[in-house]
Order: C-alpha cells, then structure tokens, then sequence
C-alpha cells in the first residue's frame, strides 16, 4: 500500500528544487522548515521565486545567501522583534551594494496570500475577497483586481493562484507514505501543499501508518500529493513545535544584530550552515542544554472514539 | 503592603509607554471579541482581559478564537495562544469566517504613519519602488480596517508618524473624511465603521462627526504643546478635554510583573 | 466566561425557529438533526424553506408534515435504498392531491451546495467553481450564473451566498457556551452554521470547558456564533454519530414503504413525532435493544501533547 | 474444497448484476484514485480494491481518503469508511482540493439516462418543471463528470435508460461527439477527458473515435439481439468484439460473503 518516500533532506532538495522554481516553504510563527530552507543554501540554489505570508528569519537567511531573485509575501518582519535586516538591503536603494539586482517582489495582505494558496489548492483562476478597498495595495501589485459579483452588482477584488514548484512544510509526524499530521496552529500549509507540483514533508516524527489512520481527522495532508518525507527532528528550531518544543527567542533577538552587519550574517550562514551537514549537526551545534530548554510541560489532547464498524 | 489598609499608598510612577498600555485595554471595556495584533496591541489587549475585559474573547490572526494565553505571547504565533484555547482552525477559515464575516468587533492595528482621518500606513516610507525604509507591509493590517466593525489604534506620537499624508495607504480609515469614508463603506458593503479610537503616548483621540481625530484625554505629565509638536497638523482639541486617569497599582503590577517582565513593550 | 446557552429541544426550537425562516438541518449522512426535525414539525412551524444538501428522510418527514414551502438542495434520495416518497408527491405533478402547491424547489450539485455555504459563511456575494458545465442545471437554476475570470479569460461559474436564518447541526460534544467538537465526517455543518444568523447545536454529550480547550483543533463551532445548545442524545438516530452508534438502516429500509402511501405516513409521524414529547420518548419507545444493538466496537483515535506553555 | 486442488471446480453460475460489478471492477486495474459513488459503483469498487487493485485509494465525497472499510458501507457515508481512513475531511475541501485540483483518476457514476456519446441524466424523467419521476439529481455527479479525469459509467441496459436524448444533461459525456467535446474540455479548462467505458449487464463499452459508445465485449450469455434491444439507438459493435471472462470463483465469493451478503446489489 504505502511505498516509502522517506529521504534524507540532502536528496530531498536536490531532487525535487530546481533553480529558477518557485518555492513555497510554509508555516506561520509555527513549523517553519529552517532545516529545508538550510539545505537550500548549502545546495546553492540559484533563481528561485521565494513565496511565503512571513518571510521571517529564514527568509532572511536564505535571501542574504543569494538564492532568490525574486519574494512574494504578505508580512516582512521578525515577529516581535523587528525588521529583516538581509532583505531590506536587498530591497532599500541606498542599501544595495553597487551594480547589486534589488530583489524582486509581489505584495499582498494576509488574508491575499491565504486566498492565493487557496484558489491554487482548489483549481480556481482567482479567488474572490473582500480586501484592499481604498488601499494603494492594487496599484502596488497588479495582480490584486477587482470583480464584480454576477449576484449583487459589489465590486470586491479577486486574487490568482498560488501554484508553487515546490511546497515545504514540517509537521509533527507523517508515515513513510506522507500521510502528514499537524496540530496546533495550522496555517496556511494544506492550501499550499495542495496548490503545489511537488511537496516535501519534513517530520519530528516518523510513525506507523496505524497511527495516522487512527485518526483521520487530523490528517492534513495525505500522502498522494508528497514527493518526499525528510525526518529532522528539530528543524523547525528556531522557530517552535506544538508540543514539542517552544519557539529559541533567544535566536529571534540574536539575529537582529546579526543581521544588521554583511559581514556577521554571512559568517553565521557559514557557521551554521554551510559548515554543517545536515540538521544533526546543527542540533549538536547547538547543544543538548540548549534544546532541553526548550521543552514544554504536558498538556495532552485527550482521546476520542472512532467506533469499530464491521 | 498591610498599611495599604488604612492609607491609600502614594500614586505610583509610571512611565508613558505603561500610560499608553493601560489606556488602550480601558478602550476595550464592554467589547467582545478582539482581533490581536502584534506589538502593542497584544499586551494591551491581554492586559484588558484581566481588568476591564474578562469576557474578552482573543482571536489571534495565527488561527486561534479564544486564546487563554499563560504567559504574554511573544509573537501573535505563540504556542502559549493554541494550547487552552477554544478553537485553532487554518487561517483561510480566521480570515474569511471570523473577520470577512463580520464577526469582530474590535481589531486593534499600530503603524508607522498616521494621518488626520485614522488612514494607517505600515508597508513603505518613500516611493513604494526605492523605499527610503521598507516596513513590514500589511499582514493582516489592510482587511482588519474593512473588515472589523472598529478599529483601535495604538501608536506613539512623533511629527514622522502623525502626518500630513501617509506614503502609502495599507489601511483605509476614514478616508478624505467622514462622510465619503461612509458612503464608501456602505455601498461596498464593507463590516467595518473604520477607526474610532487612537491612543498613543500622550493622550486619547476620538474621531469627530467629520471623521478627523480629536483629543479627547490627556495624559497625565503631557502637555498640549507636546501634543502639538509631534503631530504634523494643527490638531483638534476637545472643549471639554478630559485627564487620562493614571494607571492603577493593578495595572501596573500586572503590565510589570505579568505581562511584560522584560520590559520590552513598557521602557 | 461561560453563559450557559443550554435550553430543551422545544424551547430552542420555539425561541429560534420562526414561521417562514430559510432553516438548514446539515449533517452529510453522518449527525442528521431528526431529533431537531421532529420538535420543528411537532411545532407546526409553517412555510419553511428547508436547504439541506441531501434531504434525506428527516426532510422527507418534515415536508410530509407540511412544514415547508420551498426546498434548496442538491441530492434527494434515500442513500442506499431509493427515492423520497413524501417529497416526490410534492414534486410530481401526477401525485399532487387536487389543488395543493407544488413544492418550490432550487437545485445544484453538491459542490455547488457547498459553495453556497462557504460564501454565506465567508461574507463574499458569490463563490467561483468548475461546475455546471455543458449542464441543464444552470437553465433550471438561474442562480447558477457564468462569471468570467480576471486573470485567464476562462468563463466559470458562480453561485450565490446561502445564509440560513437558522441552522441546525448534530455534534458528538460541545461546551455550555456552545464550543463544539465533531470528528468523522464533517460535511459542510461548520459552513452552514458560520452562515447563518441563528445556530442551534444538538449534542449526544455536554462536556466542560476544559475538554474542548485540552484540544482545539477539534472544534468546529465556535460558541460565538452559537445560540443555544441542547442535550439530545440519540438524537441522530437512525442516522449515525461516529464512535457512539451506527446507521440504523432496517429504518431506512422500513422508511419506504412508509412512505409510499401518504396515509401511513402520517400514521408514522402521529407515533413517532406528534405523540411523544421528546427525544428521550422516542428512544424510550425504540427500546434499550434496538439501541444496544447499534453500539459499535471500540476504535480510540490516542492522544497528542499540546504542551503547556508559561 | 480440498480435491479443487487436482481438478478444477465447474464455472460457477452467476446473476447478471454479478457479472456487471466483475466486470466494472476489473476495468479499474491500474488506476490510482478513485471517487466512489452510492450504489453499484461502491461494490464494484470495494471489489477492485480486494481483487485487481489493491493500491487502489478510495476517495468518497462524503469526505473521506483512502479509505478501508471493514464492511461493505451500507451508503457513502458509511461510518466504516471512517475509522482506519487516511484523512476525513470537510466537503468543501474534498470538493475543491482533491476534485477539481484534478487528484482523482476515475470518477463512477450511475445515472438513470445515458445517450450514445455518454451524456448522463440523473435528475428528471420528463420535463423538469412537470416530473414525470424526479430522479435524486446531480449530487456531485457533474462536477465529477467535468473534474475526474476518467469517468466510468456502470448502469444497466434498457431501451428506457439508452437513450436517442436524455431528458436533462446532469453530466456532460462527449456532448455531441468527441471533437467538439474535446474542443469545449480544453478551452474550459476541464481536469476531465470524458467518459472511458459504460459497463453495463450485457456487455462493455468504450469509445470511438468519434465519442460514440462501441460495444467491445459481451458477457458470457447474452446476444448482441439482446444489446440491440435495449437501447434506443443502433449500436455500434467492435469489429474485434470480444467475450467477456466469467466472473471468478474468488470474484464470486468476495461479493456475495464478503461484500452484497444480503444481495442488495445482485440479486
């Protein structure tokens, strides 16, 4: 029934992104793949489209190691803390070093990007809502137009869809099929897996097939539209795991100063990830003391019955 | 802190951000359902919830209704709004279900430009195409200020964020004025009545029958002076302008002791 | 925190269901609300327009009783046996009795029912869909309105927002407040009752508080926009509740022939519905075999750690 | 049972309706998804999945994939296409992310009507706005018919369901042959290329070039008199016009044990 697409995230990134795609990795404030989005810069990666609603720290990241050319985004910021400081020199004029291409981008609210995953998810050439009016959002950004309802003569806007090469997302566990499980906050990561042509799955955990099936309601993403599951525990560090671990604030403050200097960012990116491996290595980097920190109190769900019908 | 029984302790010192903190959860008194923003918006909301507001329900952005956070939450992503909640659902079903169908009441925005008719700006100072500083952009900012049925605002004032036009308009307020700023809102059937209150560092505004801010609240240790030098246009004043009451010990213990510990909000 | 909106099947029925309300019982085979249905009938609340995507027996029922005027739907039938008696004689015009009103109805497909809660519920004047093409359903549904694309130059369809003045759903739990939990089949209830005005919940089971909050990805209701919560159980029945009881379907099967003669029919509704005061008569009446009988085996979905955060 | 092991059992009697399933089940050998409908399509299904495809991955549009039911569901919402599933889902997104997104190889459908380019009708005998027999109607039959990228038909023959014309279109076929069906899938950007093969009690038939349906085997015991006679139009037969293998002794005793004991759909 289930054929393995267990991988390693070296043979993940290397099969399934290619230069010049668009990739989406997902995850708002929670699970986002800094262990995928790693291996795209140790890779070298060139020319790609980055989409992504927060492109926070790891966009940040990748951007100052010269893999995108272009961003589509809807919220620039290091949640809590500030700005992104490697992306803003790419984009502020007096920032850009000379004869640098500014990054490229595509700008839209939330509620934009949500709808754009969405109407890719479903198969839709627009998605209508209810945003932008009397906003300079629609001159910014071309591709925020307006409809008229066919029902009610309302003109609201429409958006298109959102069709990445590449969707990465990380959840708390999937089966070697990539049947892929998520609680806690759920983002936008089922609309953008559904929207893509491939999808890798990275996991804390990789469980039985009995477990997912034991619980079908919490399966958002079923392992016909995944490519590949990665197992990385961790790899979502800095950022956070309902139930596993919390989000490194630390690491949200440190990158501030870090990222402020050229210099000192790109000495981290070699530290931390060109130097490194794979995810392992940056778990033991960053020291087991460090990681049990982390860890939260219990606060279980509870079980619920499904009923055995025969 | 026995003695507190039969005197009154000495008002206590505060400082303006704290001020500008326990104004905005006052404003939330007898509202229902809040949309939480990051920043400000979030330790005024969560410090509403346990003084003036514990009714309040929290619905954060992220996909939570009725967050009961344990600790203040670092990020409106926190994982301390998903566990003891009442509901976690995708954010297509937070945007479109709660706030596109009209189901908040209050959606509390900051920004780094204001203008006199509550139009907010929070993506670009300088040309949209070579940013002299490049800001987050909306997030969830733009549809919060149609789509909430009030909007609050929270920002401390300075002549670069009180101006005379914003550089780009991420959300709509009242527009060029009250009136237009209605007949536009009805007859696009948006949920929201745009902003009714901005309370900074100095003081409260409420927005007159023309849709322009006016100062209804001083702060306690502010002047009008002060008020008008970090404002880009001769402000409104009310006729019957009130003092901000200052915080309460409570107030105070909680922002300090609960909410904000590190002082990242309050110094 | 918490008004209790708990209330009597025959008062929330009463308070919230008024003569000619647009009312939707939802629940896609799995929570039909009969229990619901049958107060709304025993009430003889008139001129209904019932929605409901599968207006299966409770319908059939409900229209028999003469409750309503108008019926929006998208799939009639009996699942699994055959067609809906009690409503094809409002259809058909060689079974109308001699000077009765047609049954008004208005038809989609099931996507197209879906749609039409997902606008209602989302607050957008229509929802765009890849149906209805090369189709007579949009001739016999003018509602079902071609809308062009913004982006592509493709035509697709569009139907209109559904807004219930009540809706109805079964659910296996909820709070006092109305938080509510369901797992198995979801069908469209969270939509239907997202876009309505007035929402009324029945459940096999009140829990605390603290049970919805241990897992809040469970929820599907919001208390918000709930009006009143009544303690039903067996309230489905012959329908299902996953975990708790199966189909019952000798009733499914006995339905037909019941409602195949008009007479007998009513003879069934004076028995089961106007004769008893409640649901818990009715079960009564059914018998503690019957019931046993559809009990099923045990199937528990396990627990997963939220994590406790402070 | 023992000495089938040096001489083979006798072939097995049969109903026509057994032959029917068999046949509908084999055809999906090799195919990955498949939307399940009510009736006959659930039993040829459930077959395939016990028989000539096990990978097979049941999608209901109920809301359920990948599901394993223990029993044969006694409807499409069957609880035991639940428990032991891969996921459940909201119908919405069945609908949306798994349909039209084009996840779904094989979409089976019944219908009360078919013409001879494979146009379905499962609404209304007779005029629609005066029944003679209102039929269920579409459920989510025409939206399979556009978005699943095959559609099998599985109904039988009688000169009142084949058809010169269909009294209501409830799912569109080849439309008025295969070019302009073609022509109209493409431009509107369809997921689906039409219907592949009606299996019907008498025989199996795909088609042509031209979109017209061509009988291609007929089932041990019937005629081609007999297939003429219960359709309204004259068929087309292959040329090459095969017989079709009897059921199976193994295919018999999963349907009537395991899957129709009651021999609701057989009989």
């Amino acid at each position: 029934m289930s054929t393995s697409k267990v991988a390693s995230m070296h043979d993940a990134v290397a099969d399934l992104v290619r230069n010049g795609d668009t990739v989406a990795i997902e995850g708002f404030t929670h699970l986002i793949g800094f262990s995928a989005g790693h291996e795209i810069i140790r890779q070298r990666k060139r020319d790609l489209v980055l989409a992504r609603m927060t492109p926070d720290l790891i966009y940040d990241q990748m951007i100052a190691a010269g893999v995108a050319r272009k961003l589509i985004f809807s919220w620039l910021g290091n949640p809590g803390v500030g700005g992104l400081n490697g992306i803003r020199r790419r984009i502020e004029p007096a920032s850009l070093a000379p004869g640098q291409v500014p990054l490229e981008i595509e700008e839209y609210s939330h509620f934009g990007m949500v709808s754009r995953y969405t109407a890719g998810a479903a198969g839709l050439p627009f998605m209508p809502l209810r945003s932008y009016f009397e906003t300079d959002l629609p001159k910014a950004n071309p591709l925020i137009r307006p409809i008229r309802s066919p029902f009610s003569d309302e003109t609201i806007y429409a958006v298109p869809p959102l069709n990445p090469d590449v969707t990465i997302i990380h959840a708390q566990r999937a089966d070697a099929n990539g049947n892929t499980q998520v609680w806690g906050l759920l983002g936008c990561q089922k609309e953008a897996a559904f929207a893509a042509d491939r999808v890798i799955v990275v996991v804390e955990e990789l469980v039985d097939e009995a477990v997912i099936r034991a619980d079908p309601n919490r399966t958002i993403v079923p392992g016909l539209i995944v490519d590949a599951v990665v197992v990385d525990p961790y790899g979502a560090h800095p950022s956070y795991v309902q139930g596993a671990y919390d989000r490194d604030n630390r690491f949200y403050l440190d990158w501030d100063p870090i990222s402020r200097d050229e210099a000192v960012l790109q000495q981290w990116l070699r530290d931390w990830v060109y130097d490194l491996p794979d995810r392992a290595a940056y778990v033991e980097k960053l020291g087991a003391e460090r990681i049990a920190s982390l860890k939260p109190g219990s606060a279980p769900s509870g079980s619920v019955e499904y009923g055995d019908y025969r | 802190m026995t003695d507190a029984v039969v005197a009154p302790a000495p008002a206590p010192a505060f400082s303006r951000s704290e001020m500008m903190i326990v104004a905005a959860a006052r404003e939330l008194a007898g509202q229902r359902v809040c949309f939480v923003g990051v920043g400000l918006p979030n330790i005024a909301v969560n410090l509403a919830k346990r003084t003036v507001a514990p009714e309040l329900e929290l619905v954060y952005e992220a996909g939570v209704f009725g967050a009961q956070p344990a600790r203040l939450p670092l990020s409106i992503g926190d994982p301390t709004i998903v566990t003891g909640a009442t509901a976690v659902v995708s954010m297509f079903e937070l945007f479109a279900f709660y706030l596109q169908r009209g189901l908040i009441d209050v959606g509390f925005l900051g920004a780094a430009q204001i203008d006199r008719f509550g139009n907010l700006n929070s993506t670009v100072i300088g040309p949209y195409d070579a940013p002299k500083t490049r800001l987050p952009g909306s997030g969830g900012a733009c549809e919060i200020a149609i789509n909430a049925k009030n909007v609050f605002v929270i920002m401390r004032q300075s002549a670069r964020s009180f101006v005379k036009e914003i550089d780009f308009r991420t959300s709509p307020g009242n527009l060029g004025g009250a009136e237009q700023a209605e007949a536009i809102r009805r007859a696009g059937g948006w949920n929201g009545r745009g902003p009714s209150v901005v309370v900074t560092d100095l003081g409260i505004w409420h927005f007159d029958e023309t849709g322009e801010m006016r100062l209804d609240s001083l702060h306690p240790g502010a002047t009008l002076d002060e008020v008008r030098s970090t404002i880009a246009w001769e402000p409104k004043i009310s006729e019957h302008l009130e003092a901000t009451p200052a915080p309460t010990g409570e107030e105070l213990r909680l922002v300090r002791e609960e909410l904000d510990p590190g002082g990242v909000y309050t110094k």
